[in-house]
């Protein structure tokens, strides 16, 4: 995809710059919480979107309030534009009450129904269906609100990609499955996973139309998603994005992900969406350099903060394990 | 209000089957987040015509017909039913709810305890034996949900409690699979309340009083234990036969005070014998009956084989009002 | 597809004629447990492949004795194939143990591995994955064998036909799949069960060869197939076949089929695959009238010897029930 | 013999996770037949790396990585196991089970009773927590495979059991569920045999004898047991702790030996309280050992909740030593 200059200038000044706060936040936080992993200070596993960043800041981004979105594992940038705070990511992670699941779940396990986010189910394309649901109920109720929900590659092996994707095509739904394509499933290459080249080859054989979009160009990924989301809020159905990308950390960070050449990434260290999206910033006159350093400094500032928030937190108490199992009338969405 | 899909005169008496179709009629109309999903519940009414005429009343989104994919639509209604609609899904029959077992167990059971999410979604599972309808027609699954906290069940064994627990399972907040008998469906019949009630989940109800052995049993065997407990009422013992009517939460209360009158307790299930709800029960009876048993707890159950198809293999597979009667002499005798 | 003389010339004169026979065979066979049924003397239900048993009789027709087929609910005349006997089927409806399964399962559930059969699922698709794991075997142990599988329209909207067909993509594994694309799956039609115009645009997506073949046709099916396993035993992997048919009866003999509209049928019925194959063998000078009315006598009178063997075979006795649940290492296969 | 794929010099101890590795490494070796599918146990050797090197000395082929789907792996192994292939499948982890419930209830579990074919198939699946896993990394599934007739559980607690029991699995004509504690994998070191041998499937084993209180219990719990027992012993009771080993099925010989011996019983499982294994054990003792039992049948367990994620939290959730201790002191004042 080559975007020209005026599709790049559709997008507001103040939105791309919003957008390359997110994708700082995304990074320093990610890889400030990799830090804690390596002190030891950590529950449990750490999945960052390292070299993905932009893909679920995008399209986050596109987003109105009150639409949803029902992420995978790779999309911190989402849950922070959708307004989770570092600090509550990182109590996630260390199974505080801070966190967003109050340590009922950890880590990428964030779901905030007010901020509209389907929680993860490490089940790999769970979700995918139940994406299609949220969409089904604002057809039902005649609202122009969309859903947003993005896959693995890998993911897309599993048969509830496929009943997921039937659905929302037979029924023309308003929701955007993204695939954020690193061409890795843990340790299986793509060759493994499936026997065509690109995966958005998987979207005819339901009917629904499929792009595939540079999963490192901050701008094109927005472009992509507006055009999808703004296809399924007036009512003509589902889209399929394929965004190409590279998982730049193993799998967790406990995977040194040996079995990924080592040339590759070097490849793909070079299209790093963050020095991209700074010299898209610059070409367009949006931003300098200083800036950049002003952002990375935020940021940093921010994270820090989040930090001690999230060490100041509070654990849960043993018997809160007891609580929660059914819900209560007055916790129904209305 | 506006008329129903079947009209019933006052003090005409209604089908099993008919309850089911009067509930989610009358739910429908009460409350236009109520919707149906199923395989050919539109214009065919379903596998077993409960929803016959639903859709010309209803229209074709509110009672829609789905892909032939049951984790796909439960995973949708579970999405539908986080955006606060009340979806009711149809399983064509119970045997196929194995195709969305991820779905119910992994994400529709602990959305809320992880992250807080209500999932008000009914699942009806036709299910039972007795029908001819060998290893895949016939199956009771209700003990594989038994053992996934997040869940509700509930099985009813007349027309009144058919209606009412359906629609308690309606307005329930929580994920709530409903076990109806296909062998009760057409071979019960009652006079219904014209006015709107509900049998609330998590209430046994006593279906025949009495003093020297009880039969804790649900569903369709419900009426096997009654024809036994007639039987041992001519030989001076008398029964009481306890309708779970909601497998969980379990009624504990009702069961313990039962035994601890009775001293003496059958457990009685069409579900295969090993892991099934009756071991549980027995075990509950071990744990706070002890001290009141006076003699063991015997449970009738399906042998642990799949459900035959051939006339005198199923006739041998399923629980007999002789085998109630014998285990009763010989509890009588204790 | 439009065959032209010299492709139908491959077909050796005695293939096809026992291809015809097997076509009658099927026809009559079915019709005449449709008849029992009618008079209430069939356990459980009917399924027939009326209109469709071209199918079946062609691609079983191509295989090797050694090949194996994982067969769905309308392919009678696959099982007649290879070797399953009409008086097994009977006595197979009839819960006797005569039947294949010995009054364990009934109707269409036959499996029988001595005649490479893998019994069918009730649960759609299930099967599917299943073949992929004989083709698997083939594969491991470098035999030149194949499997050929099939699926309604409808069992394709499953997941596990998706992970199925991208597994036998992946490897290349030696399987056929067939689709009978009899437009409806029950009563569901083709355009509420999937946005694609043909099934055969699935194949795509998983980087799969597929086809569209006149279902009705026997040559053409016979023609397809053929390539398609001699791909497979070529070591070219899988292909996949969708066969354009149409359902003649009810989705079970219970079922009237009222939203099927009349015409559709009307038209179909001039597509009969019993006359068209009999015009096929006219125009090839391969039979004549006199050889069709033989072979109508012959398979009447072998049907008839079928209902009487079935109806001598004895019921299973009730503790058979208990039997079988685990096998012994003498029934594995070697 | 070929040389093993991690030497072992004799008496040098190994850990449960390499006695695992060493199961399946002779057994590959002794039995060509045998072969593992799973997702990224070839060049990367699993996530638990119990397969590290097996994919060079084996081939891509017998150490077959897989798309991600476990409908669709599993399906293709019970396909080849009844071409007399001899799959051991992996779950990356044992919660991802629920995505192939289907084809291990319906198909797996099936197919020997219905229409005589074996399934020579053994699924590995590492369960259980106490490993910061959350609600989707740590959970005890074998409670809905001990409620589908037609499969074999075991869940070994020791080095030995775990290599004798894989063996034993791999050689069983029968599906069978091995669950591996992931706790264990590199807590526990054994010397074991180096000669061939089996833990035969069917039989428990008393890890301590004692004459006062039986606990029965399997996998990890064994060892909190083993330390209750150890504290009892200090205040006089002798507690004998017998480790089920296979679940199903159960042995109940030597429980009902115990128990009569005893008269006094705690069952402790990891797995969730309601319709967990303990129940079927209790209801087992109600009917067998009725009139032995001098105290009442004492369950411990998890709550019925899913495992949660932050410490303080599945330190309540998981079963403790002074649990045991509390209710071994109950039990002996009674
Ligand atoms: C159903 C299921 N099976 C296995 C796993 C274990 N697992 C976690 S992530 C992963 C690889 C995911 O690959 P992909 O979908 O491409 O996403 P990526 O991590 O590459 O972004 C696997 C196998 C899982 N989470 N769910
Ligand atoms: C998983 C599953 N869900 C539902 C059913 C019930 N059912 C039996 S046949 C059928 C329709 C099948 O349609 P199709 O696959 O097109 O095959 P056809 O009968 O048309 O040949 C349905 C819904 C089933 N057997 N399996
Ligand atoms: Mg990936
Ligand atoms: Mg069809």
């Amino acid at each position: 995809m080559n975007l020209d200059i005026a599709a790049l200038k559709t997008i507001k000044r103040p939105d791309l710059l919003q957008m390359y706060y997110y994708l700082r936040l995304t990074r320093t936080l990610e890889d400030r919480i990799t830090a804690l992993y390596r002190q030891g200070r950590i529950v449990g596993g750490v999945y960052t979107s390292n070299g993905m960043e932009a893909i679920s800041v995008a399209y986050a981004s596109v987003l109105e309030r009150d639409d949803i979105i029902a992420p995978f594992h790779r999309d911190m940038g989402a849950f922070l534009v959708r307004g989770i705070t570092p600090g509550e990511v990182i109590a996630q992670y260390l199974g505080k009450r801070g966190g967003p699941t109050k340590g009922k779940d950890g880590n990428v396990h964030i779901g905030d129904l007010k901020r509209g986010i389907i929680g993860f189910v490490s089940h790999l394309a769970d979700n995918l269906p139940v994406a299609t649901g949220v969409a089904l109920a604002f057809r039902l109720r005649g609202e122009s609100r969309v859903v947003v929900t993005n896959t693995g590659d890998g993911g897309t092996s599993r048969g509830d990609f496929h009943e997921a994707m039937n659905f929302a095509a037979v029924r023309k739904l308003p929701v955007v499955f993204f695939c954020n394509n690193n061409q890795y499933a843990y340790s299986t290459p793509l060759s493994l996973q499936m026997a065509v080249r690109d995966v958005v080859d998987r979207a005819r054989a339901y009917g629904m139309p499929g792009e595939i979009v540079d999963g490192n160009d901050l701008a094109a990924v927005y472009l992509s998603a507006q055009g999808a989301v703004h296809r399924a809020r007036a009512g003509e159905g589902p889209t399929f994005i394929e965004c190409k990308t590279m998982r730049m950390h193993g799998h967790s960070e406990h995977d040194s992900a040996k079995y990924v050449p080592r040339k590759l990434l070097e490849e793909w260290k070079q299209k790093d969406p963050i020095p991209k999206a700074e010299r898209l910033l610059q070409e367009l006159g949006y931003a300098d350099e200083a800036h950049f350093r002003e952002v990375e400094d935020r940021v940093k500032k921010e994270v820090e903060a989040g930090v001690e928030f999230a060490e100041k937190s509070p654990l849960p108490e043993g018997p809160e394990t007891l609580e929660g199992v059914f819900a209560t009338e007055d916790e129904v969405t209305r | 209000m506006t008329t129903a899909v079947h009209e019933t005169k006052a003090g005409q008496e209604v089908t099993y089957l008919e309850a089911i179709s009067q509930a989610l009629d009358e739910e429908m109309t009460r409350d236009e987040r109520v919707f149906l999903m199923g395989e050919d519940i539109g214009p065919y009414g379903g596998a077993f015509r409960i929803t016959e005429g639903f859709q010309k009343k209803y229209g074709e989104w509110r009672v829609l017909d789905t892909p032939l994919a049951e984790s796909g639509f439960v995973g949708a209604a579970i999405g539908a039913a986080m955006m606060g609609m009340r979806p009711v899904v149809e399983m064509q029959f119970a045997d196929f709810i194995s195709c969305a077992f991820d779905q119910i167990t992994e994400v529709a059971a602990k959305n809320h305890y992880r992250w807080g999410a209500a999932v008000p979604l009914v699942i009806r599972a036709p299910f039972g034996g007795g029908v001819h309808g060998g290893p895949f027609h016939s199956e009771c699954p209700e003990g594989w949900f038994f053992h996934s906290p997040g869940l509700k069940l509930v099985a009813p064994s007349t027309p009144y409690d058919a209606k009412g627990l359906l629609k308690a399972a309606i307005r329930d907040p929580n994920p709530v699979i409903y076990f109806e008998h296909k062998f009760l469906y057409r071979r019960l019949k009652a006079v219904l309340p014209v006015e709107d009630y509900i049998v609330p989940i998590g209430k046994a109800d006593v279906k025949r009083p009495g003093t020297d052995i009880s039969v804790i049993t649900y569903g369709a065997m419900v009426h096997l234990a009654l024809e036994a407990a007639a039987v041992m009422a001519k030989e001076g013992i008398e029964m009481e036969v306890l309708d779970l009517r909601t497998l969980i939460p379990l009624d504990r209360e009702m069961i313990f005070e039962s035994v601890r009158k009775t001293s003496k307790a059958i457990i009685l299930h069409e579900d295969n014998k090993t892991g099934g709800i009756g071991a549980e029960i027995s075990a509950l009876l071990a744990e706070d009956c002890f001290d009141s048993l006076d003699g063991p707890v015997i449970r009738i159950a399906a042998p642990d084989t799949p459900v035959p198809f051939s006339t005198p293999l199923e006739e041998f597979f399923l629980p007999k009002t002789s085998d109630i009667v014998a285990a009763a002499r010989k509890l009588a005798a204790y």
